[in-house]
């Protein structure tokens, strides 16, 4: 037996949201009259962290601390309208709806507030904290549950927003294919290290390092949560996924878990992980959405790993032990192609 | 149909259900006494979701026979917390976010306290083991596997079930 | 078709029930019975359910082990007397399926399940049926499906002097997961050649079998790289190995030697 | 396993002083998750829910003659059989709710299946195992028709019909091609210049999302002759919308709560579950629950599509790929669901993150007798991105060069035209690159290092190329025998360009690197005779060129000025109001309502 090491690399773009647009999404803002706010919306949380994502753009936008934010998905009598949550879309297209709807939101609570401080609005800044006070003069504030208990039981005012986001429908040149896909892009680059077992065709991954570009990470330990989790996904999908094993044919598809072949929690790979953010100049605070292109590099990185330590090109997914192996008697054997 | 009663404790309680013959655990456990922590992922046992203790030891609740649970104590997630106290390991499953979509959290939860209850002090190949059988699609593991070494050091292990 | 259970107390009386009606299955763990029910199995209607204690009991009895049909993989794994079947439970299912799969249950699991039955197959396993009589193993697999069916009480295997047993189960996903091959072998040697050596294969045919021309080929042979060559090629005669969701029977055949290779010569 | 921010890199775009943004602050739905109180769909609780199961087809393609139900309706359990005639407007399209595609595909078929796994029936019962027992004793009399699998095949002229609304198997574009075209610049001319050319032919097979909650809705009566309905749906109003098409509802009758999933992975899009849910709930007047079991999700319920990609590069011998070209066939499977949309992004995507100037792409969206494919996470992208980078390995290889550096000389840069036309902005596939190889301790060289996706890009690289049309493809020429279209016309660029089969070269975003084997020691820019010549222009104003850079062996690098062809537009930057479009005014392209 010879176990063969081999390196592989792989860059990727993708383009966030539902390219064409065409695709908006709506968020409602409102405050309890002690300033402690609802969004409601109809979108989705899959695991992603929707929830939390547009909480603290809420948080952030409102000028208020994260606690004061909670977050209702999804119930089409309160949610207003919303595409949904794929194709990357949720934190770019829900976020800047969210974002929207929460500065009508703050325009109103300043106002309270400037009502009672007796102030320009213009002249205030909120310190996160929970604190509207006058720009230069700290000493001049008012809590925001104050501003929003004056506004709703003085003033008459409902502090509340609605916001809506929509990247108008693109035409597609049906000659050339003109278009305006998406307006931004999250970018990744990964290398993989890999062992192949030339008696079987086994490809052990034995470490990925990567450096993913995602916009701003709204919330950086959600944003690894993608990264790590797509990683492994995408891990799955260069070596052991798929439903139609002898695809075309369309026999021998699993029908269960044991089948169905993942990574189990002993096949994962260390994964070391930069994370680079130049934010989009659309995005909400920047950001684009990790969600999807965190699996894409590693499926091409892992094949191009396998030519590395063998000398075999797996141009079919999943590269199973068969395909390799058959490559490799193919070739009368291994074929290194030296360390990278 | 003719219905079975069937008495166990759940987490401490005693329940009291009819049961159809055949129905499974997980049906009775969800629909019957009303405990929504374990969930269906697959009703073959090759997902784990459904994962509960009885007596102790883990089980899939989608595979268990219902009426088979006469007598017996099963503990789900469910009660895992202490009153508003959250149990270690769900500490622990929080502070690594290793939870994404949480569908399989609680079967995962059930695995570890299976194992950290009979070894306080396990190694990453034991908790690797321990989550063998069951299947998480968001996290790529690795903050599950985290998750339950930080909490077997906190302790977790030690804590009376 | 509903679905009715029966409770027995004695296994005699289930096996009765078993043999008498087509339409009945032997619960031993539920890990096959109940998600065939979960899935709406047409094929049967009744669960037969016995309470008899001996059904989980190990019991030693000079050289051999005589365990009971409902012991499970767990209490398997719990048995000092079974330290050498450790590594052949451990490979089965998660701990969850562990603490519910059956020794009974593993001797009628469909491809590509069987990975104990291929290890009981070299210990040299006799099957004690409900009624008290006895069946080799290969002749109950081979009659497994066949009615009127069989309620298995316990198996009986030798328990192998040291370094004899050696076991392998290959699969795609650590640390669990269904079988591509598992080869369970016995190696007794003398005078440092192989004799009477026992091996067999699950995952590699409809049932768990022995490998009878690998044996005859390890017959006299040194366990050493050229030793087993001839063994290595024997690896798939015969035998005609499935195509499934995890493998093609091209790739089981071709892979075959080098883990038997392993299995013989690895530790 | 180890996570680091690389904040040094783009901080002057960025206020890293924001109060909650940038925070790892914990998750809202943490909590609920761990002590497992999440309210996924199927945690609602009803007195007297009833379970819907269906009725699937076991064969690939087959004509229904007869459905006998009448042993199923009277088992014990059963409260009600679907029939096909039971949903009110029983054909939809997923995307017609963007007016994106025609409605093909019914809830339940009655005439004829075109998948294995395809509903023709369903059955209400009390329990689960009751609506299986009754599903088993339902008689379909089928008459199997010859079936077709292979996306190649099925575009054969006699290949048999999978989908009698788009006859020739394949989703028909803009109402007037077979698939969706991309042309920019010249390939062929590019080909016949190149000092290389690669192909590759790459499969990815269909993948499961696989979220470990199954898909499932439950819907029930609420007081005010409405329906509630709980469902696992990605996307709440595309179900909502659906389930009203589909059941003749208005949307306001429709109360849908979810919102918390159990993972989509792009697999609960399609809106199946919830218009049966709320039909049997409609039907009966109960509660009904419809979730797909863990076969049916894996099986039954719409992967990823296979993909199949041949690729052809034209490159330089210093590495620079001058044209690329793209067949792709996406296999939608039986019906259209999101694939016609995927290999919209997919286009819009080409050639990848590269900086190239003449692509050319043709996408089929082919029918064929398989489980209709649906979305996935990397939507559109990942199965050619897979294509793409393994082709980028293959060349990297053939010209020597080390694929890190080959990625970074190739790569789109701020200001550079892509091939739909629009100019890139917010790049930073170098950074990524760099950061990459430096974690992972794979040695580049020092200009590589210095390169910037902030630099480098635009001037010539963000000009329109003369670019070479065709209308090959026309909707059933394929099938009637009629060869393509053959007719090639062109579209001046943005910019006084070359007569057609003629046309600027990329100038080089960083130096050419510095003899990286001996084939690209000796860059050939000049080609035989008939070819016209492959002119390579400057280097970036920003980039000065260094000492090692191959001299351009061909004219000076201005483009040359030619006359517009007879045949081509006017000259424009943003081109395409030529009349005869029908820009998604179309029933099978976009449309705006």
């Amino acid at each position: 037996m010879s176990i063969h090491k081999g390196r592989g690399f792989a860059t990727i773009n993708y383009p966030i949201g539902m390219n064409l647009g065409g695709d908006p999404s709506q968020a409602l803002v409102h405050s309890n009259p002690d300033g402690k706010f609802g969004v409601a919306l109809s979108s989705i949380d899959l695991g992603q962290g929707m929830k939390q994502v547009t909480r603290q753009i809420a948080a952030e936008t409102l000028g208020v601390p994260v606690e004061d934010v909670y977050v209702d998905t999804a119930d089409s009598d309160t949610g207003p309208h919303c595409m949904g949550s794929f194709a990357s879309r949720g934190t770019h297209r829900v976020g800047n709806a969210v974002i929207q709807a929460a500065k009508e939101a703050r325009s109103v609570m300043l106002e309270a507030a400037a009502e009672e401080l007796e102030v320009n609005a213009a002249d205030l800044e909120t310190d996160g904290k929970g604190n509207i006070f006058v720009r230069g003069a700290p000493s001049r504030s008012i809590s925001t549950g104050e501003a929003c208990g004056a506004a709703q039981f003085k003033q008459g005012k409902t502090v509340s927003g609605r916001g809506i986001f929509l990247i108008p429908l693109s035409d597609v040149d049906p000659e050339t294919g003109e278009m305006t896909p998406v307006s931004c892009y999250a970018h990744a680059a990964l290398v993989v290290d890999i062992e192949v077992d030339d008696e079987t065709g086994e490809v052990d991954v034995k470490q990925m390092n990567s450096a993913y570009e995602v916009g701003r990470a709204l919330n950086p330990r959600m944003v690894e949560q993608q990264l790590v989790g797509g990683a492994w996904m995408g891990m799955s999908h260069a070596l052991w996924e798929t439903t139609e094993p002898y695809y075309p044919e369309r026999t021998h598809g699993p029908a269960d878990f044991n089948q169905y072949l993942m990574p189990g929690p002993g096949d994962i790979a260390p994964h070391d992980i930069a994370i680079l953010e130049r934010p989009a100049p659309d995005g909400p605070y920047g950001g684009k959405g990790p969600g999807e292109m965190c699996a894409n590099p590693v499926l091409p990185a892992v094949a191009n790993a396998v030519f590395n330590a063998v000398g075999v090109r797996i141009d079919e997914l999943p590269i199973t032990p068969e395909k390799v192996l058959r490559g490799i008697k193919a070739n009368g054997g291994a074929r290194p192609q030296g360390q990278r | 149909m003719s219905k079975k009663p069937v008495q166990f404790t759940l987490n401490g309680e005693s329940k009291a259900v009819f049961v159809d013959d055949g129905q499974n655990l997980l049906d009775v456990l969800r629909r019957g006494v009303g405990d929504l922590s374990p969930k269906y992922g697959c009703g073959q046992g090759t997902c784990g979701a459904c994962t509960v203790l009885i007596d102790g030891e883990a089980h899939l609740s989608c595979l268990t026979l219902a009426e088979t649970v006469e007598g017996r104590s099963l503990s789900s997630t469910g009660g895992l917390a202490q009153g508003a106290e959250l149990h270690p390991l769900q500490d622990a499953f929080m502070r690594h976010f290793a939870a994404q979509c949480g569908f399989c959290t609680s079967g995962m939860l059930m695995a570890a306290k299976s194992l950290l209850d009979r070894n306080p002090n396990p190694s990453r190949d034991d908790v690797v083991e321990a989550i063998s059988g069951n299947i998480c699609r968001c996290t790529g593991y690795e903050p599950i596997i985290e998750a339950i070494l930080d909490a077997a050091q906190n302790g977790a292990g030690r804590r009376s079930a | 078709m509903s679905i009715s259970v029966k409770t027995f107390a004695s296994t005699a009386e289930a096996a009765t029930a078993l043999s008498g009606d087509r339409a009945a299955r032997f619960m031993g763990g539920g890990t096959l019975i109940m998600r065939a029910v979960n899935e709406g199995d047409q094929s049967f209607n009744t669960i037969l359910l016995a309470n008899d204690p001996a059904l989980t009991e190990i019991q030693a009895q000079g050289d051999r082990l005589i365990i009971g049909s409902r012991v499970t993989m767990a209490q398997i794994l719990a048995s000092r007397d079974l330290e050498f079947l450790h590594p052949v439970a451990r490979a089965v299912g998660g701990p969850a399926i562990r603490n519910m799969a059956t020794v009974g249950g593993n001797l009628f699991a469909e491809h590509p399940y069987g990975d104990l039955t291929a290890a009981l197959l070299v210990l040299d396993c006799q099957v004690t049926l409900a009624g008290g009589q006895t069946s080799t193993l290969p002749d109950l697999l081979r009659d497994r499906t066949r009615e009127p069916r069989v309620l298995v009480a316990s198996v009986s295997i030798v328990r192998p002097q040291s370094g004899i047993f050696k076991f392998r189960k290959v699969s795609r996903v650590k640390p669990k997961g269904v079988s591509l091959m598992t080869i369970a072998a016995w190696i007794p040697q003398s005078g440092g050649r192989v004799s009477g050596a026992r091996v067999a294969y699950s995952s590699m045919g409809p049932t768990p079998m022995r490998v009878q021309a690998v044996e005859q080929a390890l017959e006299g042979a040194t366990l050493d790289e050229t030793g087993v060559g001839n063994a290595l090629s024997a690896a798939t005669s015969g035998i005609e190995p499935p195509t499934d969701a995890i493998a093609s029977s091209w790739y089981r055949r071709e892979v075959a030697p080098v883990h038997l290779k392993r299995t013989l010569l690895g530790g | 396993m180890s996570v680091e921010f690389r904040k040094e890199l783009f901080a002057d775009e960025r206020d890293d002083n924001l109060n909650e943004i940038g925070k790892g602050t914990q998750r809202q739905d943490a909590l609920g998750h761990v002590t497992g109180r999440s309210p996924y769909f199927d945690d609602h609780l009803f007195d007297g829910l009833l379970q819907i199961r269906c009725v699937r087809s076991p064969h690939h393609h087959a004509r229904i003659r007869s459905v006998d139900f009448s042993q199923a309706a009277n088992m014990p359990g059963v409260v009600k059989v679907i029939r096909p005639d039971d949903v009110p407007n029983n054909f939809n399209t997923l995307l017609s709710l963007l007016n994106f595609g025609r409605d093909d595909e019914a809830l339940l078929s009655s005439k004829k299946v075109s998948y294995v796994g395809e509903p023709v029936l369903a059955i209400i019962a009390s329990s689960d195992r009751q609506a299986r027992d009754a599903v088993a004793a339902v008689k379909v009399d089928w008459e199997v028709l010859p079936h077709v699998l292979d996306v190649e095949e099925a575009l054969k002229p006699d290949a048999p019909v999978v989908n009698e609304v788009y006859p020739n198997n394949s989703f028909d574009y803009h109402e007037k091609y077979d698939h969706q075209k991309l042309r920019y610049g010249d390939v062929e001319t590019a080909f016949a210049q190149a000092d290389k050319i690669i192909e590759g032919r790459y499969q990815m097979s269909p993948i499961e999302q696989a979220p470990v909650e199954t898909n499932g809705a439950i819907a029930a009566p609420e007081t005010n002759d409405r329906f509630v309905c709980y469902t696992s749906t990605q996307a709440l109003f595309f179900s909502l919308g659906t389930a009203g098409k589909l059941l003749n509802v208005s949307s306001n009758r429709l109360h849908f709560i979810g919102g918390t999933v159990g993972g989509g992975f792009g697999g609960k899009v399609d809106s199946l579950v919830e218009p049966m849910a709320i039909l049997g709930c409609m039907l009966t007047g109960k509660p009904c629950r419809f979730v797909w079991d863990r076969e049916e999700e894996m099986q039954v319920g719409a992967p990823r599509g296979a993909e199949r990609w041949y690729l052809k590069d034209g490159v330089m011998n210093d590495g620079r790929i001058i044209a690329r070209q793209f067949t792709g066939y996406f296999d939608a499977g039986a019906y259209t669901r999101l694939s016609s949309y995927a290999i919209i992004k997919c286009t819009g995507h080409l050639p990848g993150p590269y900086h190239i100037p003449n692509v050319k792409s043709d996408v089929y969206c082919v029918f064929t007798n398989r489980t209709p494919a649906t979305a996935m996470r990397g939507f559109g992208v990942t199965g050619v991105d897979f294509a793409i980078e393994c082709q980028m390995d293959k060349i990297a290889h053939e010209v020597g060069m080390n694929p890190v550096e080959f990625r970074i000389l190739n790569a789109y840069r701020d200001g550079d035209m892509k091939a739909h036309r629009r100019e890139a902005k917010n790049c930073a596939l170098i950074e990524c690159a760099q950061v990459a190889a430096e974690k992972a301790n794979w040695p580049i060289r020092e200009e590589f290092k210095q390169a910037s996706s902030m630099v480098g890009g635009g001037g010539e690289r963000a000009a329109i190329p003369h670019t070479v049309t065709d209308e090959d493809g026309k909707i059933g020429d394929r099938r009637a025998g009629r060869s393509g279209g053959g007719r090639t016309r062109t579209i001046a660029p943005s910019s006084p360009a070359p007569a057609p089969a003629a046309y600027t070269p990329p100038p080089p975003p960083v130096p050419p690197p510095a003899a990286p084997s001996p084939a690209a020691q000796q860059p050939s820019y000049a080609h035989p005779a008939a070819a016209p010549a492959y002119q390579p222009s400057a280097a970036p104003a920003s980039q000065p060129a260094t000492p090692e850079a191959p001299p351009p062996a061909a004219p000076a690098p201005t483009p040359v000025p030619a006359a517009p062809s007879p045949e081509s537009s006017p000259p424009s930057a943003r081109p395409v109001n030529r009349p005869g479009y029908s820009r998604f005014a179309s029933n099978s392209g976009f449309r705006r309502r």
